[in-house]
């Protein structure tokens, strides 16, 4: 177990977004978080990822306790994230956001004395994982000027480029076209092999093919888990789920 | 939270002809520039050219808005002006004294600001310079409304007389061409590539694991640093130090001169710079008061023409066919 | 005589007092640019200048129309708040797709240009503004002698803080200013038309700034410059309150105030400073502000 | 680019100005500098200009057979902005002299690039002794008042109306402690004490919490040693807090004419103050000032009549020494004695201060005035000799005894 979150709560004002989540995060498995819409799953991210701060609850990563720890340094600790909305650097090339992440373990970040030459150091680790994510024709082009699936795919190469411990992604395949769709699946199949992955995702074929978990969530509280067959038999589950949502 | 962009794009070489034509042609101007103008009007332009220069680090590559610039500049010319009249120390030592002076107010300024983001960035700036600013009132060293005067302009290490005009001019040039390379340098580094980042995406930056704050802070000491490099000089050419460069008029110039010349463009605020010193000293000898000019200018830039002077030849035909492509968010 | 911290009683008191006349100046100043940004995500840096044309119009009606104190007290605001609208059709508007950061730079300009202009026509060392007839004189309170319109000012301006309070958190118009705030398109698809929305709020933020010039006009020299003396103060207490409730911006204008009022009788060299002592404390402490929620 | 033709362009650079430096141009010209669109925009602006314009006509329009021009520029109350145009002035505009300078920051730096041009400057406008003090110029003239003459007049001449214990309002920088320190020794000189002090900051604009400190003191006179807007809003809520009625004197030390116009007679009456000039004093100065209003719609104040004073003796001078060089003619201007509508008898000292009598003035109540600008009445006339420092004791070096 490599995340584990423990009776999580999010108040806002006087609603409560997430409430008594508990959550474990394994190593070598993809563990997908479902729900209907604004059942906070993307509050959930948040928290674990401390872009928010719980109102309670513990999270521990890697043994360590992060509930109060700033978000950078825990993706420092080696758990990295995607978001919702593609978030690559526009106005940078495809190779610069990717050499922007290789730069952050290397110490160059903080070099302003240096040529930005110094950069192209990086190349080589850079184009392989551009290539892992089928971008080397884009290699040169603006990230602004990709498509959408384009952005989403650049994003999780950006996210790999750190070669974190966990991976969360939020909604991954959201917006793809279908080849897309299959290559991603493919890389997190791949990246999952040595990390722990946990993702969000309403393409519920998906899930039912790549996830080895499923938790459930409605209304900020946790409605059943399991696989994704025992999850999906549960009545409750087609309920809460079908009634809102055509998978 | 960002404003323009300049954009690096790994391009053929031909345009790097046209850019170097550019500069040598520009250099050679400036170099030629005392015997068309008056030495001291292009040397206070320099002055306030990195000024704004430095400013710019901070708002087009970093993406933050300061509204308390003045405080580094006004204070480093406080700084240099002492400690060339008080302690007699030679000028290059001066302006040293003023850079450093700068970057630690910048420090203590930018540890409280980088806290909020945007406008709040702006407002705390503009508060805490004015805090400042009722120092250097109040302060028994800068003499209050009399300012520190006849600071002498000395040596340069001990050998080139800068009380003459023209080796003043030259050394001020010199000055002003090393900041432009530090600022270019920076922009155009690893670290660079950073503040770019977090100036296009703040929130995948921290998830991508960088302590942004800690870089915005870092830009922010270095652009009141540069700037205190500027404020020193400025210090030295007019030979006093006065209130007026710590109020907070002054930081709204400073915006003005870089919006105006091009905001995310390097040599954008020489443009602004220029324009704005050559507007205030003939409106001097006109009827018509600076202020409204000046607000009128600012209210044109932002609503018609946001990519300032340079930005606009950056994007016209002529400067994409140069190969000065310059993009814009809005 | 009993002491507090070293001064009398009764002196504490009238210190007390006044700390909380200039409070309602900077509540009811707040008040207006926590409005606006609440709806409009400007900062208006015009606020201090609109409050100048406050007082100034007031003063113009008086000079050439012989149009006294009361009947300004209304014409004023509706002027400014006229023009503010008009400005906000003509020229904000064109901004809210930007970076919010240009709206601030926008009415930074306007700000330079109405001052400039008043300061070109009518000098900087201020015209004379006569307190209204009703409110002369004083009345000795036992621990102060209080000048009636200096009462009347802390009255008033109570008054208007908490009218707009109540039309803003009570009355239907206020529940969709709120609602656009949190959402402006659901808004939009309710059948509300928000671009009148924003204008009408632009517009009332202005006339709430000159509503206190025209009350400082008795009590301050009325000068181009008045408006950006204050404006930069206001902004201090604005970060300090953190544009959280249109509460938060009331109190936390009386509070200031009374803070300021209590540094001129301790340290009264400290007190012009005061208030950004406070708004660093305030960062260190509570980043978003007393009032402010976290974005 | 080499060394070579940096050389060369210095070379071209130093002769260029040094030409220019050397032109005789067959006509006088004077530059009036000063703050036209800021704080000082009434104090002297481009009134006095018009003054200026008024004494040169006056004078004929002709010195020496060549015509005398007068120009102007705003400085902004910007010291950069000041010294940029003087240098051009002197440099490329065969400027012969600059006049006005108001603002202690614009006077100082445009006195050190006149003493290094040996150009002459005459202030009017600004109100530091350090001009005639530490910081003085062979060439450099004070001609209308200074901070320490205001504190004489106002703290001296007060104190022997009855005035004897003072509370002063200070503006917390160098100009407010300056005067309140003057005025606080000519009051103790004087047999008068002070009770009691309080520093408030620049810009302030709410008074009332220091009035009521300065009410509850006692003091018979409260000293306000602030200037501009600060004292503006400071009498008038002192008229709001009945402070004048309450039988305390109120004292403002560096207000003219043209701010008492501001504020009104309703709040500033009761208000004494001390100015080098009256336009209302006697016959002479209320023609002249009548002029003055004719051309302006404004009664000149010291600083006015003071640079219509500065620029006729400029041009007796010239007249005088038979040159516009400036050393001859500043030999002349500190020999001359000034007699014109300005000052009566007024001398020159080696210090470059010119020492004329000031007046120390009341503000009159609305009933009492009969005329609009009708503004004050004449307490006592103060001595140039008391009212300006001994030039032997200004710390200047240019006085040997």
């Amino acid at each position: 177990m490599v995340l584990a979150a423990r009776g999580l709560r999010r108040d806002f004002g006087g609603f409560t977004a997430v409430k008594d989540v508990d959550l474990d995060v394994h190593h070598a498995r993809v563990h997908a978080l479902i729900g209907p819409n604004g059942a906070g799953k993307t509050t959930v991210f948040n928290l674990l990822t401390k872009f928010l701060q719980p109102t309670h609850g513990t999270i521990t990563l890697l043994g360590e306790d992060i509930t109060n720890t700033a978000p950078d340094k825990v993706a420092r600790m080696g758990l990295v994230r995607s978001f919702q909305i593609s978030a690559v650097f526009p106005h940078l090339t495809v190779l610069d956001n990717v050499r922007v992440a290789l730069q952050r373990p290397n110490r160059l970040a903080t070099q302003f004395w240096k040529p930005l030459s110094a950069l192209d150091a990086l190349n080589g680790k850079a184009d392989q994982l551009i290539r892992s994510v089928g971008l080397e024709k884009e290699r040169n082009a603006l990230a602004a000027d990709l498509s959408y699936g384009r952005k989403r795919v650049l994003e999780i190469a950006t996210t790999l480029a750190l070669d974190p411990k966990v991976l969360l992604l939020d909604e991954p395949m959201a917006g793809m076209g279908h080849e897309d769709v299959g290559m991603v699946a493919e890389i997190i199949r791949e990246v999952a092999r040595e990390r722990a992955v946990l993702m969000v995702e309403h393409n519920l074929s998906v899930v039912a093919t790549l996830c080895h978990h499923v938790t459930v969530l409605q209304r900020g509280e946790i409605l059943a888990e399991g696989d994704y067959a025992s999850v999906s038999d549960d009545p409750r589950v087609r309920t809460a789920y079908m009634g809102t949502e055509e998978a | 939270m960002t404003l323009t962009f300049e954009l690096q794009k790994q391009k053929e070489r031909t345009p790097v002809v046209a850019q170097t034509v550019f500069l040598g042609l520009g250099l050679v101007l400036l170099l030629l520039a005392p015997l068309f103008f008056y030495p001291v009007f292009l040397m206070k332009i320099l002055c306030f050219a990195l000024f704004a220069c430095a400013f710019n680090l901070l708002l087009g590559y970093t993406g933050l808005l300061s509204f308390g610039h003045a405080a580094f500049f006004g204070g480093a010319a406080y700084f240099t002006a002492h400690a060339v009249k008080e302690w007699g120390v030679p000028p290059e030592l001066g302006i040293l004294v003023g850079v450093v002076g700068a970057a630690l107010l910048g420090a203590v300024i930018g540890f409280f600001a980088i806290r909020r983001q945007g406008i709040y960035f702006a407002m705390i700036t503009l508060a805490l310079a004015q805090m400042f600013y009722f120092f250097c009132l109040q302060a028994e060293f800068t003499h209050g409304e009399d300012g520190i005067q006849s600071v002498p302009r000395g040596h340069l290490f001990g050998l080139l007389d800068l009380s003459q005009s023209s080796n003043m001019y030259y050394f001020v040039l010199a000055i002003f061409v090393i900041g432009i390379a530090i600022i270019w340098r920076i922009i155009n580094s690893p670290f660079g590539m950073i503040l770019k980042s977090i100036r296009e995406n703040e929130t995948r930056a921290i998830s991508l694991g960088y302590s942004v704050r800690n870089y915005k802070l870092a830009a922010f000491v270095m652009s009141a640093a540069l700037t205190g490099l500027a404020g020193g000089l400025k210090a030295l050419v007019f030979q006093f130090a006065t209130l007026t460069d710590v109020g907070w008029q002054m930081s709204g110039e400073v915006i003005l001169m870089t919006l105006l010349g091009g905001i995310g463009t390097l040599i954008g605020p020489l443009f602004g710079a220029a324009l704005v010193v050559t507007l205030q000293n003939y409106l001097a000898t006109s009827e018509f008061p600076v202020t409204i000019i000046t607000g009128v200018v600012f209210m044109a830039c932002v609503l018609l023409f946001r990519r300032g002077i340079v930005g606009e030849f950056y994007n016209s035909r002529l400067g994409r066919r140069l190969g000065f492509e310059h993009r814009q968010k809005h | 005589m009993t002491m507090i911290f070293g001064i009398p009683l009764q002196a504490f008191l009238g210190q007390l007092l006044i700390g909380l006349i200039n409070g309602s100046f900077y509540a009811l100043l707040s008040l207006g640019l926590a409005i606006i940004f609440g709806l409009l995500r400007v900062i208006n840096f015009a606020h201090g200048a609109q409050y100048m044309l406050g007082a100034f119009i007031a003063w113009l009606l008086l000079a050439h129309f012989g149009i006294g104190y009361w009947p300004a007290l209304i014409l004023a605001p509706l002027l400014v708040g006229l023009l503010g609208a008009a400005i906000e059709r003509t020229m904000l508007r064109r901004l809210y797709s930007l970076d919010p950061l240009y709206g601030l730079l926008f009415t930074f300009g306007l700000a330079l240009t109405v001052e400039g202009t008043f300061r070109y026509l009518y000098g900087a060392s201020g015209q004379p503004y006569a307190t209204p007839a009703l409110l002369t004189g004083g009345a000795n309170l036992g621990f102060m002698f209080l000048p009636v319109y200096r009462g009347w000012a802390i009255v008033f301006s109570l008054i208007v803080c908490i009218g707009t309070w109540l039309v803003i958190e009570k009355t239907k118009l206020g529940s969709y200013l709120r609602a656009a705030t949190e959402n402006p398109v659901l808004v939009q698809s309710f059948g509300i038309n928000v671009p009148f929305l924003l204008t009408l709020t632009y517009g009332l933020g202005a006339a709430l700034a000159a509503l206190a010039g025209v009350l400082a006009a008795p009590i301050y020299q009325v000068s181009p410059l008045m408006g950006s003396n204050i404006i930069i103060v206001v902004f201090a207490v604005v970060v300090v309150g953190g544009m959280g409730s249109i509460m938060g911006a009331i109190v936390t204008g009386y509070l200031l105030g009374v803070a300021e009022g209590l540094t001129k009788v301790f340290y009264p060299e400290a007190s012009n400073i005061v208030i950004f002592v406070i708004m660093a404390i305030v960062l260190l402490l509570r980043p978003a502000g007393l009032f402010g929620r976290d974005a | 680019m080499n060394k070579k033709v940096i050389a060369t362009l210095a070379i071209m650079l130093a002769s260029s100005t040094a030409a220019l430096a050397d032109a005789s141009d067959g006509k006088v010209k004077i530059g009036i500098l000063n703050d036209q669109s800021g704080v000082y925009a009434d104090f002297g602006g481009k009134f006095s200009y018009e003054a200026a314009l008024m004494a040169v006509e006056d004078y004929g329009g002709k010195v020496l057979g060549v015509p005398v021009e007068v120009i102007t520029a705003d400085h902004q109350n910007k010291a950069d902005i000041a010294s940029n145009i003087a240098r051009q002035w002197y440099d490329t505009e065969q400027v012969d002299s600059i006049m006005e300078l108001t603002t202690s920051s614009v006077a100082l730096a445009v006195q050190a690039i006149s003493k290094e041009k040996k150009k002459i400057d005459i202030v009017t406008g600004a109100a530091t002794t350090e001009l005639t003090g530490k910081q003085c110029s062979p060439y450099g003239f004070h001609w209308a008042y200074d901070t320490h003459s205001l504190a004489v007049g106002t703290g001296g001449a007060l104190v022997k109306q009855g005035g004897d214990s003072w509370f002063f309002l200070t503006a917390d920088y160098a100009f407010g402690y300056s005067l309140e320190e003057n005025t606080g020794n000519y009051v103790k000189e004087n047999g008068g004490k002070v009770v009691g002090a309080v520093r408030h900051p620049l810009a302030t604009t709410d008074f009332s919490s220091f009035l009521l400190q300065a009410q509850s003191s006692g003091a018979k006179v409260i000293g306000l040693a602030n200037a501009g807007l600060d004292t503006s809003n400071a009498i008038k809520q002192a008229a709001e807090f009945g402070i004048v009625q309450g039988g305390q004197r109120l004292a403002a030390l560096l207000f003219t004419l043209a701010e008492v116009h501001g504020l009104g007679l309703e709040a500033a009456q009761g208000l004494t103050l001390t100015e080098g000039f009256y336009w209302n004093r006697d016959a002479e100065s209320a023609k002249f000032g009548k002029r003055f209003m004719e051309r302006t719609g404004k009664m000149p104040n010291m600083v006015h009549a003071g640079t219509y004073s500065a620029v006729t003796q400029y041009l007796k001078a010239i007249e005088k020494a038979g040159s516009d060089d400036a050393d001859a003619v500043s030999k002349e201007l500190h020999a001359m004695p000034v007699n014109d509508v300005f000052a009566q008898n007024g001398t020159v000292a080696p210090n470059g201060r010119m020492i004329h009598d000031m007046y120390l003035l009341e503000v009159k109540k609305p009933d009492e005035s009969k005329e609009p600008w009708d503004y004050f009445k004449v307490l006592a006339t103060i001595p140039g000799k008391e009212a300006f420092i001994d030039p032997a004791q200004s710390g200047c070096d240019l006085v040997k005894s």
